[in-house]
């Protein structure tokens, strides 16, 4: 079991002072911190490795290409995908997303099709649905949330139909903290034969997830959001799917033979990264899962649990304070809630004077803040190196903001 | 930063000046910055080129809604072709404190809804 | 003038042997080393700035909104664009070219239509045309290339016509080094009333770029490709045809409001910008840009010039080589040639035992393989840290594989 | 890296054994490497499963041309279930050096493009 301590110092951000305050990082569902092996490895990546890759004999390209391809070969045991060639490298969750709506969904969808999403998705998992059903006519309907912040399971029944031919939906809501029944959720959509689409931006982070398992058809993560860079993201797909599939982007590395006359294409993953990919990125990714791995993923699903029921505790102490979603048992490590009218700009900017670091806004999700008549909530998000004691700073500040605005 | 809320900032926000709408104004216009979904309505009643009335609505964090507040007094009495000429720094120094770029959004969010209106500005004022 | 020993010393993978040589990477086209500089604004960035852009109210969101911002702003400053607000952040040339292709082409172009290439393209500016025109019903025609491997521009005034809606070409090839006239051929677009789209991949590290001045409407480039990091490209394109365009991908960041029965879109650039962009890398590429600024462009590309007259002089010493393209005086800092009948991967590989690193294949480029009726070449490719030195190594070790190959 | 052109590869890439075509092949296949173009196909004649004549042809680099020609004496006689069990490994000993990850693709095409003859092998074998 690491220790806190020794995790906390592998995140060379989280030594410093904000307005005079050590800075208490609680914004990690936005983009998380990263570690000093993560850093370093992109760094040596610079430092002794960097050529092109895949089309290089010399040696940096050789050795480039064997560490780029050696990370995807990580992530996808990570997520114990089939094979590593079900693992594409895109620039994160939201092209992943956007990739399966333009190559799957413009190939399959039509007029009188319908796609299903959720009230509680992020804007990457609403808008690309609505973009490829202006294009092919077919129709995105939305599953309603219950009052407890979770999907409505009768609504669902009724609105999965044999119309359906594709289920959309977030492994952990990014506002509501909800955790998703993947797995359940998938077998729905498989028995009316729509296919399942996860965002697992908020979850691959933070649960243990297995491809295979969840009988999912794809999924979208992002690095930055699990330790890793920013620039990177990967889709999940079946392989047979992903064979299926037109390309997405044109360019280099994706085809097989280009002539005048029209093109080939590439074999999986290739086919679907277009270009000099991030190669550095996937390194540091790769870094990034060794460290997840090397924590344990029950271990960091165990630690957020720990630290957000007891936040949980807490901040409802606060009068005035309304969270949002499920309680601690049934939602992943973050808190969105509001404080009285008090916008949350201005709870957040009060924390920043006190060096807690919060997001505040729509969280990129205004249909569910729609839902619940507000514009926008103030988050706090945990990941593995934040602490009880950042929780109490953090409930002390919001005493404070309360002052100031005489609440 | 310590003084992000000092005393004129949060007392705009909490008695804000000019709130609310006119009747048959002149020039009407509202916008939301997209980053945080918040909303400012502007409407300036004409006399000439010269504002005679002007009235804010909309929701919004204290900075947006004091910078609101403030900026319809400045502008009650100027020209159209003095409002097109505020600027970026004209706020600042009307909200005489520090910002950093995306709360800066917050705090030019009236300027930008009312030089919209003015002039058909569709952009944030740099 | 800088002395190109300080300047080989910010370049740490330079100070490298491989298989016991020094390492002379003549491989930058391909993808070009970084400097310490750039290393380590990216690696400071982590250490002390990071958090996610554009929606965080706490210092260090703000910070690292200032940080992107003002990279965007040194970019802009470099081609010289009207505003910064013309400059996307994408993964690559590569997808900033699919960008104009799905974004302008779905919405412009019809049949009857056509898209004019050239038969020197990278099939990164081949694919994306491909793919629009087989969706749109356009025709896609190519501008041929001379024995000299210049645009054949007799050719292009028969194949411009009022039917072109889109004139693509590189301003520098990355086979044949070629730099074309771009300015004269986007007046000739503009004249039969196309809009001209640059691929200045190659041509951005090298030389000094004015947009404005050249009067393109679009033009694509990448990082890695310019002293700066993976993972970050960039598309300039003008402000009236970015405004009427429609978004590509869709999610965070690029809208303005979303409800469930549809959204409207943000602003330039961020229309352009979904999901959580190449935030490290957007300042790594920041740095790139101020590395080249201090070099000085008019310094980079006589240098450049000098190197290439040099290797292309040595080069006609060792017989059986052919060079493909013009003269030194006309190209770009890159030699592509064959060697006898010496495939080129044997030529990269014995090159590799001697520690220097060449590209061999088609480099992305088929079709003007094809032209030359030859599958592969061997690419020697200059940047700011090569020297004749090195040159004189390559050279050498031609012979060398002469002698292997009993050629 | 630096015995790479050993003379057992050199030999094989001067004078390749079983280079060109059958009569009436049983089985007849053709692939490229996408990421340099370079290409093969493989020809092969059967008695019953076994493999009793092959052919190649192509254009290529010294390693994937050497590689073809010592695959081809390899496999005359095999069956083709023998001939399915074949993997990187295989090639590697036969070919007796050490090899990246992108050398690798032009060492195993010849592999790739008699599997997928074979097989109807889709990909790379891994
Ligand atoms: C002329 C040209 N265009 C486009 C590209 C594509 O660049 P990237 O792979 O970075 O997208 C390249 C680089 O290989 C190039 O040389
Ligand atoms: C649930 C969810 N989906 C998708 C995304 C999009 O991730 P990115 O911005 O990295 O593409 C996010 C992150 O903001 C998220 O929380």
């Amino acid at each position: 079991m690491p220790s806190i301590t020794e995790i906390r110092n592998d995140f060379p951000i989280l030594q410093q002072e904000i307005h005079g305050h050590p800075l208490a990082f609680l914004d990690s569902a936005a983009s998380s911190q990263k570690p000093v092996q993560v850093i370093e490895a992109m760094d040596q990546y610079y430092r002794t490795t960097h050529a092109n890759v895949h089309r290089g004999v010399h040696t940096l390209s050789e050795n480039a290409t064997a560490a780029y391809e050696n990370a995807r070969l990580r992530l996808a045991r990570f997520l114990n995908a089939a094979s590593p060639r079900e693992i594409i490298f895109t620039r994160n969750a939201t092209e992943s997303l956007n990739l399966v709506a333009y190559s799957w969904g413009r190939t399959n969808l039509s007029a009188g099709d319908e796609v299903l999403i959720t009230e509680m998705e992020h804007h990457s998992n609403i808008v690309p649905w609505q973009l490829v059903c202006e294009m092919t006519g077919a129709t995105l309907r939305f599953v309603p949330i219950t009052s407890r912040g979770e999907l409505d399971f009768e609504a669902l029944d009724d609105l999965l139909t044999e119309r359906t031919k594709l289920f959309a939906f977030t492994a952990m809501s990014n506002v509501l903290g909800t955790i998703n029944p993947v797995a359940e959720l998938v077998e729905q959509a498989h028995a009316v034969g729509a296919i399942a689409v996860v965002d697992g931006a908020q979850s691959v982070p933070h649960l243990a997830t297995d491809v295979q398992a969840l009988d999912a058809d794809f999924l979208a993560l992002s690095s930055h959001k699990m330790l890793g860079p920013t620039g990177v993201g990967a889709l999940y797909g079946k392989r047979a799917l992903l064979e299926a599939m037109p390309p997405f982007l044109g360019g280099g590395d994706m085809i097989r033979e280009v002539k005048m006359t029209g093109s080939s294409w590439n074999d999986l993953p290739y086919k679907f990264e277009a270009g000099t990919p991030a190669i550095a990125e996937v390194i540091g990714l790769g870094a990034a899962v060794d460290y997840l791995n090397d924590l344990d993923m029950d271990w960091v699903a165990t630690h957020e649990r720990e630290i957000t029921t007891y936040a949980w505790e807490q901040i409802h102490q606060v009068e005035g304070v309304r969270v949002l979603g499920p309680g601690p048992d049934r939602r992943g490590g973050l808190l969105a809630f509001v404080l009285g009218d008090i916008h949350p700009h201005d709870v957040a900017a009060v924390l920043d004077m006190e060096g807690i670091a919060v997001r505040a806004g729509h969280h990129c999700a205004q249909p569910i803040h729609d839902h619940y008549g507000i514009s926008a909530t103030t988050r706090a998000s945990f990941y593995v190196y934040n602490t009880k004691a950042e929780v109490d700073r953090f409930v002390a500040a919001l005493y404070k903001t309360k002052e100031i605005f005489e609440f | 930063m310590d003084d992000l809320y000092r005393e004129n900032i949060l007392d705009h926000y909490r008695y804000p000046q000019n709130k609310g709408h006119l009747e048959n104004p002149d020039i009407h216009y509202h916008d939301v910055n997209p980053f945080c979904g918040d909303e400012i309505t502007m409407e300036l009643k004409l006399d000439g080129d010269r504002i005679v009335d002007v009235a804010f609505d909309g929701k919004g964090c204290a900075i947006s809604m004091a910078s609101a507040s403030m900026l319809t007094e400045e502008i009650k009495g100027m020209t159209l072709d003095e409002v097109k000429a505020l600027d970026k720094d004209f706020i600042l120094d009307m909200l005489g404190i520090e910002i950093g770029p995306v709360r800066l959004k917050c705090a030019l969010l009236s300027l930008k809804v009312v030089k919209a209106g003015v002039w058909g500005l569709e952009e944030w004022p740099e």
